[in-house]
């Protein structure tokens, strides 16, 4: 046994047992089996904030509901996006009078099931806006943003959006909002080693030992080229300059930083890995506020790590530090600084 | 087609998917992420449970049932297009007891733009849409002949398209992202839309799915 | 590369700029740079936490520092214990006139280190008193408890002398309520895969392909015995009734749960696992009481998890439901339940 | 010995334990966690840079010094206790300029029970007490003697007490979990410790380091 698993086909049934059954105090299961959603329901007249998505990459998602951030999760299949149906059910179950925003990640089955049920979803009269969120810059050219996949970066559109969806933001100004904050987002990832799927037991990819791949994809998908750096340092150099040339990052421009782990790299390498991250930063004038280091967006126990930045504007400090109440997001500030 | 028929085309689907889900799997490893097999099987198996449990002769509504358990059951990205095609279809036979080829093309006709607009997708962007194009333009040249003559052309010409797809470019789903954008390999939601005019020419013409 | 460091001598300093780079609102170095406190201490006239252990573990020790949790933490080399000098001064760092608890992990280096720095301390006339820890009952028989290592099991006692020692307990208050964390607490862990040091590059023991090592300590030491379960609910059956037996935990009783990964096991098998733990508590009628599911103790990314029941006594409720501000520690409820 | 001497003590040992790094390394990881090697090599690196930076003829305060570089060196479990031997001499010779067998036979027997109190140990344990307790009855032995022919019987008797803990099951220590507790293995920490005895006679017969 390498994977404690009882049947692949329960797998994400299995899952969501142990979450609602350790969480309970916080989350729970929607009208659906497999959609999850808060507890206490956000009060009536508040927007509604959804998302579908593949599982395999948790805490994001699943454990990101909760009060300041998302109301309903549609579980899909390990990456695999979830149907229209099961999407629809997480728009219904978020949605408390005043329409509901429904987050899709840009990846070709998460776009297609999400619109799908956005046209289901308008059918029965419900409002319902999709945001797309795309940060990843190695999966198209600068000046093809549109074209670009989700990656950890689309944790600042949650974070931010969920917080003014709490304090009763309107639904346009929550597409406003979201698509400033995805605009400002930039996301490039390294992987070291690939994650096992929890369906075959077999390891996702493969990559030559030494090699590191920028620009993996979330579900491993390539993206730039592989590189052969000797230290964390050397390989965070050869990396920050296409995420601060991309937008581009400007000296004094302050901004959110994210270092996400994708699973099988240690909390002590992040923290290196952020070390190095935040030297650059310096380097370059930009004043990071606030940094976010850990585990979010997961590939199964993949070796690797993404950095993401996302220029500030007051309204996005604000929102990102509003609390959260969900059981896998934590982001604490002093309580009276 | 009756809509027994319909009945049994769902049921041949499910055996066809069910016996291809490893071709299928393997077409999609080399390109995507290897669970098209996987999809198509459990989610043409639901479509044939959705066909069994709904009474009645109205052929639309089978073939709408049909689309609802697609829906639910593939996922990823071919899901919610594959039934797009049965919901297109049901809209376009509704009320009908006879599935007829004018149904056939309007269901068709009108899935390829919804597939188009779904999936962002052109014809010759490597997806399905390479098989179900030439079927449609298979089925309008057959527009006035009967079903089983008309699917007979569209499933030839889906599986040339199928085949087709070999030479070109990946522009949208994973397989964008496989070297050289998959260029070599021949797509599996083209090779499942193939399957689907096969397999569905052989239950109008009256033969074992 | 297969880990991201700089240079192996360097390790511990790189991850604690790091840490201290991204969490500067909430933690900073002390006086000696192997030490980590709070940015603002806690205010005078209250008890002090102190932690010397080694590194490797991460986010245990260093990411629990802050408000409601550890005060100061001394950090070892991966995996050795720090010196007493260094965890003198985290004792020092910690002092705020009311004395200081020093809570000690039941193993070898860490329990002779932590006595030679309790005789510096108090040469100098601070007031501290040792907590020894230990909850793993594979390591040494019922009847023989003082004997048994450390576990992840321990969290139950910073969580809970952290909230009150933050509230104003005394130091014998907290040694007694420490005392009885510990004495209700039991922890079993099971390993599939080894973890790779960052010193050597290498994995850090070998298992046979398929079996599962009951007891493994949390540097990897050998437990209880191997088992080949052929899935995650027959290996947590397997491990239940050792930590219920011990107590023993009895119908009735309510308990804290902590199923710990080692660092390579997904959230989704964490959560798999915690559907057995729940499952096989009701059968027993045990109690569950706001569990907690997460990567908190680990050993780089070794493959596999812990489980951990601590019975519930009123102080310690409360105790656990306490707000925490510490980096990587986080168990919200309900703002109002 | 002079405390020039007592430096040159610290130099001979930092590169005595330099020398056997990997060797001790081998057998900590055959039992425990391998580090021993670089713990005790970077600790009496230490111990000679802080002797080195001490002035002065006190031999008490050298060995203090060097009691300090190895407390914040080594690190672990044995760092602690190697600390203890040194302080302890260091307090026992406190204020004098020669060191002499009867401040070695205090200091060694007050270590003796500070280290068995620290780490709740017994001889018979194997640990690196099993060096000790034989090396300081055959300094007792020799109280009245030269220190280094006090020294040389203490080195013999260290090592032989190392080389019979491969007989003993570990009580202590990380080698209490290894298969059998450790039997058929010497104890590192008792090993470092006849090289300390065996390294410190070299020094005070005048030999090379
Ligand atoms: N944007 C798109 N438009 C049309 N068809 C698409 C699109 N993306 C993917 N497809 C089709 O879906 C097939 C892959 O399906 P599947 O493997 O089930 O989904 P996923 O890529 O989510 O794993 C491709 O072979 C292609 O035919
Ligand atoms: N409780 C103890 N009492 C006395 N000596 C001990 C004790 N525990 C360990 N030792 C000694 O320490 C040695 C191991 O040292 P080292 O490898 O540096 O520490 P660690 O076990 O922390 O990695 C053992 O070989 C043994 O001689
Ligand atoms: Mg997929
Ligand atoms: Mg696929
Ligand atoms: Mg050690
Ligand atoms: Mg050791």
């Amino acid at each position: 046994m390498r994977k404690l698993v009882n049947d692949p086909d329960r797998l994400v049934d299995d899952m969501i047992d142990g979450y609602v059954a350790a969480y309970g105090d916080l989350v729970s299961r929607g009208d659906h089996p497999r959609v999850v959603v808060r507890r206490r329901s956000k009060p009536r007249g508040r927007v509604g904030i959804a998302i579908g998505n593949g599982s395999g990459h948790e805490p994001i998602a699943l454990g990101w509901i909760g009060a300041g951030m998302l109301d309903a999760n549609a579980v899909g299949e390990v990456f695999a996006a979830p149907p229209p149906d099961l999407v629809l059910e997480a728009i219904r179950a978020s949605d408390r009078g005043a329409g509901v925003l429904l987050l899709v990640s840009r990846h070709a089955g998460d776009v297609i099931n999400a619109e799908m049920a956005v046209e289901l979803a308008r059918a029965e009269g419900l409002r319902v806006e999709p945001l797309l969120m795309y940060d990843d810059v190695s999966s198209a050219p600068k000046g093809r943003e549109e074209d670009r996949r989700g990656a950890p970066g689309t944790t600042f559109v949650y974070k931010v959006v969920g917080a003014r969806a709490e304090e009763g933001a309107s639904l346009d100004e929550l597409v406003a909002l979201g698509s400033r904050v995805r605009d400002a987002t930039r996301t490039l990832a390294a992987a070291l080693a690939p994650g096992v799927s929890p369906l075959t037991g077999r390891p996702m990819f493969s990559l030559p030992e030494g090699e590191v791949f920028l620009g993996m994809g979330v579900h491993g998908e390539p993206g730039l080229r592989s590189v052969t750096s000797a230290t964390a340092d050397e390989l965070v150099r050869e990396m920050m300059p296409e995420i601060l040339d991309d937008l581009p990052f400007e000296r004094g421009d302050e901004v959110l930083v994210l270092v996400n782990g994708m699973g099988g790299t240690t909390l002590m390498e992040l923290l290196v890995v952020h070390r190095s991250v935040a030297a650059v930063l310096e380097e370059r004038g930009v004043v990071p506020y606030r940094p976010l280091v850990g585990s979010f967006v997961t590939t199964q126990e993949m070796a690797g790590f993404s950095i993401s930045l996302c220029r500030l504007d007051d309204e996005i400090r604000r929102a990102w530090d509003a609390p959260v109440r969900a059981p896998f997001f934590h982001r604490p500030e002093e309580a009276n600084p | 087609m009756t809509a027994d028929e319909v009945r049994a085309l769902a049921d041949g689907l499910a055996q066809a998917y069910a016996r291809e889900r490893d071709v299928l799997a393997q077409l999609d490893a080399a390109t995507g992420d290897g669970d098209h097999g996987a999809g198509m099987a459990r989610g043409f198996d639901r479509a044939r449970a959705a066909t069994a449990e709904i009474d009645g002769d109205d052929v639309g509504a089978v073939l709408t049932a049909a689309g609802r358990g697609v829906m639910s059951g593939v996922g990823g990205a071919s899901g919610a297009l594959f039934a797009s095609l049965f919901l297109a279809l049901g809209a376009a036979a509704a009320g009908a007891t006879t599935l007829e080829t004018e149904h056939v093309v309007a269901g068709c006709a009108d899935a390829l733009s919804r597939i188009a607009r779904l999936g962002r997708a052109e014809i010759g962007d490597k997806t399905m849409l390479d098989a179900l194009a030439p079927a449609l333009d298979a089925l309008r040249a057959h527009a006035d002949d009967a079903l089983a003559d008309a699917l007979a052309a569209a499933a030839l010409a889906a599986r040339e398209g199928a085949v087709a797809t070999v030479a070109m470019c990946a522009r949208h789903g994973r397989a964008r992202y496989a070297p050289e954008a998959g260029v070599g390999h021949v797509d599996p939601g083209a090779v499942s839309m193939a399957i689907l005019f096969e397999t569905w020419h052989d239950v109008a013409r009256g033969g074992a799915a």
